[in-house]
């Protein structure tokens, strides 16, 4: 809708104030990165020497190597990368999961509405909303009682069940908004429900799949609270690895390594935002946002 | 011959090393160690993973406690015990007896014990003293003088950050200092709610507040560590810290007494508060693990894994029997004020560490303490605060 | 007809209420079930391990009598309001100047976008130095020349929770942002065109008919925001730890800590549904008026 | 036999009643037209004779077979809907293969079917391109490919030229006529438009909240409408309704119609049955007048109106002129040139057109 | 003075040349119907007028001034846009109102205006409701209603109609017509239907790629069209145009036009200028004929067309006849029952409406 504002002739000005607002916004929305960068850079001394958010005497990419394959994270000084491995193990499947079920659910409660529909559709999307704190206990115990407790496939099923909440409200905006006229036609050609699914609605609904997997995919991903409480050692996600290298009580902070360690962390979401970022404000306008 | 997982919460770069003695004399003697590590919030993400692990019915074969949490497993029957190890080890007989409550639990025997740390030290650069021509102070009147008299000179007189547990070794330390150790025990460990709401309370809020004097304004956020460095680099005099700020001085090569001092918080009696680390083992059905377990004990106790883990660690052993011979010169004194302060009934659990009273009631002394510290609160008002923030959680 | 197609044909009628089900059934359990069990420990008396014996409501009691919980609350209260206005303020003035045919649109998108996608835990460090007096922002501009310049709240107990709206709104308005944008280009030109002929000037028209057009936009914002607000837990963790004393505290670090570092399991329980039901009283008038006007439209 | 007998369905929705108690029969090769206004329940109806929707009461049968517990694929149909509703992400070809696909027809004969549908339709070229790719009549004729390929008992449109500009939607029209007329296949065709209805059906059922008003052949439904409703529905512009007083002339009627500001006209020669002028005789009625059986007045005329005209538009082949009649708006559809607004006028009415309603009950009267 | 001048216009958007030269001036009172395909660049010149889009060459006039420079709110008109573009957060009432705020009209002054407009279009008891809450025509109106309060020199409407369903669209048709002939305002209206440029035009622009093929009275545009393109667009059924090879009898020319398996038809007595005889005699040409100048031969008639009724399409007042001739499709309107599918048919054509193209440039020959 932009084009219809922007009048040519009117004022230069104008133009160059919104570029500058944006271009300062910006800035100051940088200047965390910038921070952790310029000290991930920095010998540790430099940085117990006073030099905090400055630009680096020297520069050096040993906590760079230091935090992805040299850190000791308890007596194990592996560094990030097998709690990376981690954390792709957990977040594919879970992401995978929580999407496919968001999307068949989604697909049930707008296209085979049943009396009761809506009221399911409440009672998921509540769960969006719910403090994880509370529930960490009994969890555990159920976790326990099936028989995963403390493992990857543990954590993958709660992050799952929980994720259904979020991506099932995505889905479902997003399916009221095809015409119903698909399915039936769909089924007047024979489909039957999981073919329509599959072969009819799945294949329009990529927007809306890649908003779902952003997201998840960023939950799942920083999650601590989960991984801290469902895994242990050698299984843990990369966050709970990171936290073991940044949250030092008794020693002293290698801040380099720390922030090098955020870093190489959080490049997989920064990755997927910077790539699909525009995908994710278009599947927004498709779906997540009504009006 | 078997594995064990051991949760505890040391990712520091000096915690770890420690851990490797015990770890190694473990696989020397063929048991394989799987190390679950879970940093942060002085242990609470490690108790919380405890926790989780216990109620899905899946807990690690050793965990290791800090205060009352090995007691309070034990009470829920979930914890092996030790106690026929303790017997032949004679284990009792090795602890101080101030120790006993955490590591038993009616007549069971629950956690190895593996060193001491003291609390409530003050470390200080010699050169900054010397050069201001201030001696050691010998009471908090005198620390509070010296402190101003450095402050004049530009100097940040106490350096140390804005976290509770920071704020309540100073605390810890003015209760027993200032009132004496019968005191401490009342009010810390009894929880009397007369001495808790005493003037003598008021006394030490007011001590505290002189020492927030001392204090610059840029402490909030400020890792301990990095107030050390503070001290290391002399732009400030002093800090109040345990004995694991020792590392930084020895990393940067510094003497004991040359380059910087160690002393006890100044007080008429000579309070030694402490906390020690524990591993306790979990009830498993696992034979291999169980026979781990056994040798685990035993290599934490072993005298010479002691000394050699706590050569590293910077803390004394736990065992009373192990001499420090070659520790450091600060080592060496705590050691020696720890028998004297078992003598004189002045070895107290730190309630910051959670050796007093247990979690719902040493948060409150916290609690209260930093925010009297941070904010504008007088003392009257902190000692109000104080007692019915006991009184709520009880 | 066969009485096999009509089975079948039933069968057929019932497939969708059997696929729903296993995630409705998921979702009962770890979510209402648990809330439920939630619910019935805050009534208990229990402290390090969850104990079933009844004890009424002396936990809430309990809960209310506790300064720090007192301390929660406000900050809730104040944490959530200035988090709410400013993101949505802030979102919505990125996501109009954004919508201004902006050539690098994809970059600063992606820029106001990054800090949703970094976990708290280590972005707080960064946070804290900046806003620290002696490191950060105040450093700096003292540095320059203008030595009176004060930007000391992290140290203040009384502004401390400011600052942990400044990284809130850092970490979320960017959300706020992508949203409204969605929400902007989904308006009709020709209402901007028929504003335009009448004489409407540009802050005019955003002012008047387009502000008011987002109001869908705006109430997912609001709702997801809030959610973010009484969750927030990393960044309170990882700025202040709560701190300076408890003077940050929120009801999420506040069930956290009773639960797991005091052994206050019942007191955390009673936070915990006190925290469910202030988010009840936002959400479900939401879910309900949401689901209400979509049957109606 | 009927290819399709409704019989007494109603549909209710809760406590909604949007059918009630319909009634249709058509043999095969009939081309059943279902109008109405917005949501008057030809949506449902057709939804229920393809299986998309339940049926409260009554039965459908298709080739004599109950249908009521069938699902759509079982029933031998096919559909073209308003949105035509093409699967979006497969091309043409896919499109049309799919509902063979699903029955497993070898891909010969799938390709054998695709190409004699394409060829009827003249889409082959389009046969690797994607919905979005095509224009609205192109994707039109795709709809109805797919539809063809099933060679079904029977075809379900719904509305399916509603979204096509004016041009082309009588273009399509001819072409769904001309394809009737080829394949013979019987078709059940909703739409709101009545020129559609009058142009394609052989029959027409005229339905109004959840009622079919009148079941007949089209050009019957046009001339002799069973009541107002659907004399002003069928027809555009619709017919004229004036209010009127019969008086009996003999065996035919004369309407007395009022005029503002002139003597009273009177339109003779109408013809009634004996019975209904014996009744109606010096009552009030509804006239009915289609705007083309005006006409500009020779001057001899006996039963000449004279009138004022208000508007007049040009449609080009002709002119519409609006005037007064008996308190009412009234549209005349006059040879182009003939009118000019602001001018009085002669006209004449040819009566053997003429339709009477009860005033009351506003059913036809004959 | 002519109220608006449109002096050879250009637009172009990058390379592509969306407007070529156009020229149009209208009188005060006027009614200017642009009317084109879709894409033709209709929204676009009205855009301009507006000042809504910036003007690549030329200059646009209003009432004498020239508006290239001047902002929209500066050059007093009104839009109605086709989507209306009510204001959805106000009332029916704010919406009328919003410009005269803007313009800090009295209060008092502002609600006599609303009140004068709101009774024309009778939609007072609307005022208070939001337009989600209104129908089709009641937004038509509004949208109307906040034009007519600014009381403007020129009133611009995009295809105000298009998203009205069809019996709507005739009534808010005639209401815009009539609103016209009240307000006596000059108006320039967009629409891609014909049938609308006739009824309310009092002239027509007809416009193709860019380029206005015809500007005209819209009577002049039916019967007498410039070139192919505006024949087939206007009208519909579309004229019907078939080849033909022209001969001269006399001071008339004769079309002679195949037809398959029948001897050649000769349509006599079509008038012509002398020039044009002499140029086009025994030459192609294209004969365009209007569906309705066919009418079914008495049968003494000499020039008759014997032909086979091919699809029959009755729409009521008419039946619409399709048949081959010069091998081409034809369409003829008859009276309803006149023709049957099939049939072989004599049909009489009306020579004083034939219009003759050259078959090359495809321009009217006079
Ligand atoms: N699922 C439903 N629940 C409740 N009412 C419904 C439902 N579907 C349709 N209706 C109602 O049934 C009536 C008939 O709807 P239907 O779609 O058959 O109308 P229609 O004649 O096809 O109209 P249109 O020409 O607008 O398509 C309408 O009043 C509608 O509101
Ligand atoms: N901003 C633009 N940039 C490039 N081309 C444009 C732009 N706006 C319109 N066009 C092109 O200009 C041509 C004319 O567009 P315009 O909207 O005027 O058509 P129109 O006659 O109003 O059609 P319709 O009946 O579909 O509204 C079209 O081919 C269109 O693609
Ligand atoms: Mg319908
Ligand atoms: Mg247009």
């Amino acid at each position: 809708m932009a084009e219809a504002l922007s009048r040519p002739g009117k004022a230069r000005l104008g133009r160059l104030f919104v570029y500058g607002c944006l271009v300062v916004v910006a800035l100051l929305y940088l200047m965390p990165l910038w921070v952790m960068v310029v000290t991930s850079l920095k010998p540790l001394d430099e940085i117990y020497g006073g030099s905090f958010i400055g630009v680096p005497k020297v520069v050096t990419l040993d906590a760079w190597r230091a935090a992805w394959s040299e850190a000791c994270i308890g007596t194990e000084c592996t560094g990030l990368k097998p709690y990376f491995v981690n954390s792709l193990l957990m977040v594919i499947p879970a992401v995978a999961l929580s999407t496919g079920i968001g999307a068949i659910n989604g697909y049930i409660l707008t296209k085979w509405r049943f009396p009761g529909a809506n009221f399911v559709f409440g009672l998921l999307l509540f769960g969006c909303f719910l403090p994880y704190q509370a529930i960490l206990i009994p969890m555990a115990r159920t976790l326990g009682l099936l028989g995963l407790a403390g493992s990857i496939p543990g954590l993958v099923a709660v992050h799952a069940s929980y994720g259904i909440c979020f991506t099932t409200l995505f889905f479902r905006n997003y399916f009221v908004s095809l015409p119903d006229e698909l399915t039936k036609a769909a089924m007047v050609d024979g489909a039957g429900f999981f073919r329509i699914f599959w072969s009819v609605i799945l294949p329009t609904s990529i927007p809306i799949i890649v908003v779902s997997c952003i997201w998840q995919f960023t939950q799942i991903w920083n999650d601590f609270l989960f991984g801290v409480s469902f895994t242990s050692g050698s299984s843990s996600p990369i966050t709970v690895a990171l936290n073991n290298i940044v949250n030092v009580t008794t020693g002293r902070k290698q801040y380099n390594v720390d922030m090098a360690a955020a870093m190489i962390a959080a490049i997989p979401t920064l990755v997927v935002y910077i790539v699909a970022g525009r995908y994710f404000v278009r599947g927004l306008t498709a779906g997540a946002v009504k009006g | 011959e078997g594995q064990i997982e051991v949760l505890h919460h040391w990712v520091s770069q000096s915690e770890v090393d420690a851990l490797n003695v015990i770890r190694k004399e473990l696989e020397a003697k063929g048991f394989e160690w799987k190390d679950s590590a879970v940093g942060g919030m002085s242990g609470a993400n490690a108790q919380q993973a405890l926790r989780s692990r216990l109620t899905a019915g899946n807990p690690p074969g050793a965990m290791q406690f800090l205060g009352w949490e090995g007691v309070q497993w034990a009470e829920q029957g979930v914890v092996r015990d030790l106690n026929d190890l303790a017997t032949a080890g004679g284990w009792r007989e090795a602890l101080a007896p101030q120790l006993l409550p955490f590591v038993t639990s009616g007549e069971a025997f629950i956690a190895a014990p593996i060193n001491m740390h003291r609390q409530n030290w003050v470390w200080a650069n010699r050169k900054l003293f010397d050069d201001a021509g201030v001696a050691v102070p010998k009471t908090w009147a005198e620390l509070i003088e010296t402190g101003k008299t450095l402050k004049e000179k530009g100097i940040v007189p106490v350096a140390m950050g804005d976290e509770p547990w920071q704020i309540g070794i100073i605390f810890d330390a003015l209760l027993s200092d200032i009132n004496g150790p019968e005191f401490y025990q009342k009010t810390a460990i009894d929880l009397d709610p007369e001495a808790l709401g005493s003037p003598e309370m008021v006394k030490v809020f007011d001590m505290l507040r002189e020492v927030r004097g001392l204090v610059d304004d840029n402490f909030v956020g400020r890792d301990w560590a990095v107030a050390t460095g503070m001290v290391i680099n002399g732009e400030a005099a002093m800090q109040f810290m345990g004995d694991w700020a020792k590392g930084e001085f020895l990393a940067k090569g510094l003497k004991p007494n040359q380059d910087f001092y160690c002393f006890a918080t100044p007080g008429e009696v000579n309070a030694f508060q402490y906390l020690i680390d524990s591993f306790g083992m979990f009830t498993v059905s696992d034979e291999t693990v169980q026979k781990a377990q056994v040798a685990l004990a035993e290599t934490i106790m072993d005298p010479k894994v002691q000394k050699g883990f706590n050569l590293i660690k910077g803390s004394i052993p736990a065992r009373n029997d192990v001499p420090v011979d070659d520790f450091d010169d600060c080592a060496k004194l705590g050691y020696h004020e720890r028998a004297a302060a078992i003598e004189k009934g002045s070895m107290q659990g730190a309630i910051t560490h959670g050796f007093a009273a247990k979690p719902e009631f040493a948060s409150v002394f916290s609690d209260v303490a930093a925010q009297f510290f941070v904010g504008k609160m007088s003392s009257e008002d902190a000692v109000k605060m104080l007692v019915s923030g006991i009184d709520n959680a009880r | 007809m066969s009485a096999s197609t009509r089975m079948s044909s039933r069968l057929a009628g019932w497939l969708p209420r059997i696929v729903v089900a296993p995630s409705l059934l998921v979702v009962i359990v770890t979510v209402y079930l648990f809330i439920l069990w939630t619910g019935v420990i805050s009534v208990t008396s229990s402290k390090f391990v969850p104990t079933y014996d009844f004890v009424g409501l002396e936990q809430y009691v309990r809960l209310w009598a506790t300064p720090r919980w007192h301390t929660a609350v406000a900050n809730l209260f104040i944490f959530s309001a200035l988090f709410l206005a400013l993101s949505t303020g802030l979102g919505l003035l990125m996501a109009i100047l954004l919508d201004q045919n902006i050539r690098a649109e994809g970059a600063l998108r992606a820029i106001y976008l990054y800090p949703m996608a970094l976990s708290f835990i280590v972005t707080g460090t960064a946070w804290k130095w900046i806003m620290n007096p002696g490191l950060g922002v105040q450093k700096v501009v003292n540095d320059l020349g203008w030595t009176d310049f004060r930007f000391d709240w992290i140290t203040n107990p009384d502004m401390a929770i400011y600052t942990v709206v400044v990284a809130g709104v850092w970490q979320s308005s960017g959300f706020a942002m992508a949203i409204f944008l969605a929400g902007l280009r989904g308006i009709d030109n020709s209402v901007i065109k028929a504003a335009q002929i009448e004489g409407a000037s540009l802050p005019l028209i955003y002012r008047q008919i387009i502000i008011p057009m987002l109001r869908p936009a705006m109430l997912s914002v609001i709702v997801l925001l809030s959610y973010i607000a009484i969750k927030s837990f990393d960044l309170v963790l990882a700025l202040t730890n709560g701190g300076p004393g408890t003077a940050t505290e929120l009801p999420s670090t506040f069930m956290f800590s009773a639960t797991f570092r005091r052994n206050q399991m019942g007191v955390g329980a009673a936070s915990a549904v006190m925290m469910l039901m202030t988010v009840a009283a936002i959400i479900v008038p939401y879910l309900y008026s949401e689901l209400r006007s979509e049957n109606n439209g | 036999m009927s290819t399709l007998e409704i019989d007494r369905v109603r549909k209710a929705y809760g406590h909604l009643e949007v059918l009630k108690e319909v009634s249709i029969s058509i043999g095969t090769g009939d081309f059943l037209v279902l109008l109405g206004p917005s949501g008057c329940g030809k949506s449902t109806l057709l939804n229920m004779i393809a299986g998309l929707e339940s049926i409260t009461g009554g039965e459908i049968r298709i080739a004599g077979k109950t249908v009521n517990d069938l699902s759509p694929k079982d029933r031998d149909i096919a559909m073209v809907f308003q949105s035509y509703a093409l699967y979006p992400t497969m091309t043409v070809r896919q499109n049309i293969e799919f509902g063979m696909k699903i029955r497993r027809i070898a891909q010969a004969d799938r390709d054998r079917a695709v190409k004699t549908a394409s060829d009827l339709l003249q889409i082959t070229h389009l046969l690797d391109r994607k919905p979005s790719q095509l224009s609205g009549g192109q994707r039109q004729r795709v709809a109805m490919g797919r539809a063809i390929v099933r060679e079904p008992k029977l075809f379900l449109f719904d509305e399916p030229l509603s979204n096509l500009d004016a041009k082309l939607r009588v273009d399509m029209r001819t072409e769904i006529k001309r394809l009737h007329a080829r394949l013979g296949t019987t078709i059940v065709y909703v739409t709101h438009d009545q020129i559609e209805a009058m142009t394609l059906a052989t029959r027409v059922a005229v339905m109004k909240d959840g009622v079919v008003q009148q079941l007949d052949e089209p050009q019957a439904v046009y001339d002799r409408p069973a009541n107002v409703y659907v004399a002003r529905f069928v027809g555009s512009p619709a017919m004229n309704i004036v209010p009127a007083v019969l008086e009996a002339e003999g065996s035919t009627a004369t309407a007395v119609i009022d005029i503002a500001r002139r003597p009273a006209a009177r339109i003779a020669g109408i013809s009634l049955s004996a019975e209904a002028l014996r009744r109606y005789a010096g009552r009030k009625v509804l006239v009915g007048i289609r705007p083309e059986n005006f006409s500009i007045a020779t001057k001899s005329a006996a039963s000449a109106l004279t009138v004022d005209f208000d508007v007049v538009e040009p449609t080009g082949p002709d002119t519409l002129a609006v005037f007064q009649l008996g308190g009412v708006e009234v549209t005349a559809r006059l040879p182009p040139r003939q009118a000019r607004a602001g001018r009085e006028a002669a006209l004449a009415v040819d009566t053997s057109k003429i339709v009477l309603f009860d005033s009351e009950t506003e059913t036809r009267i004959d």
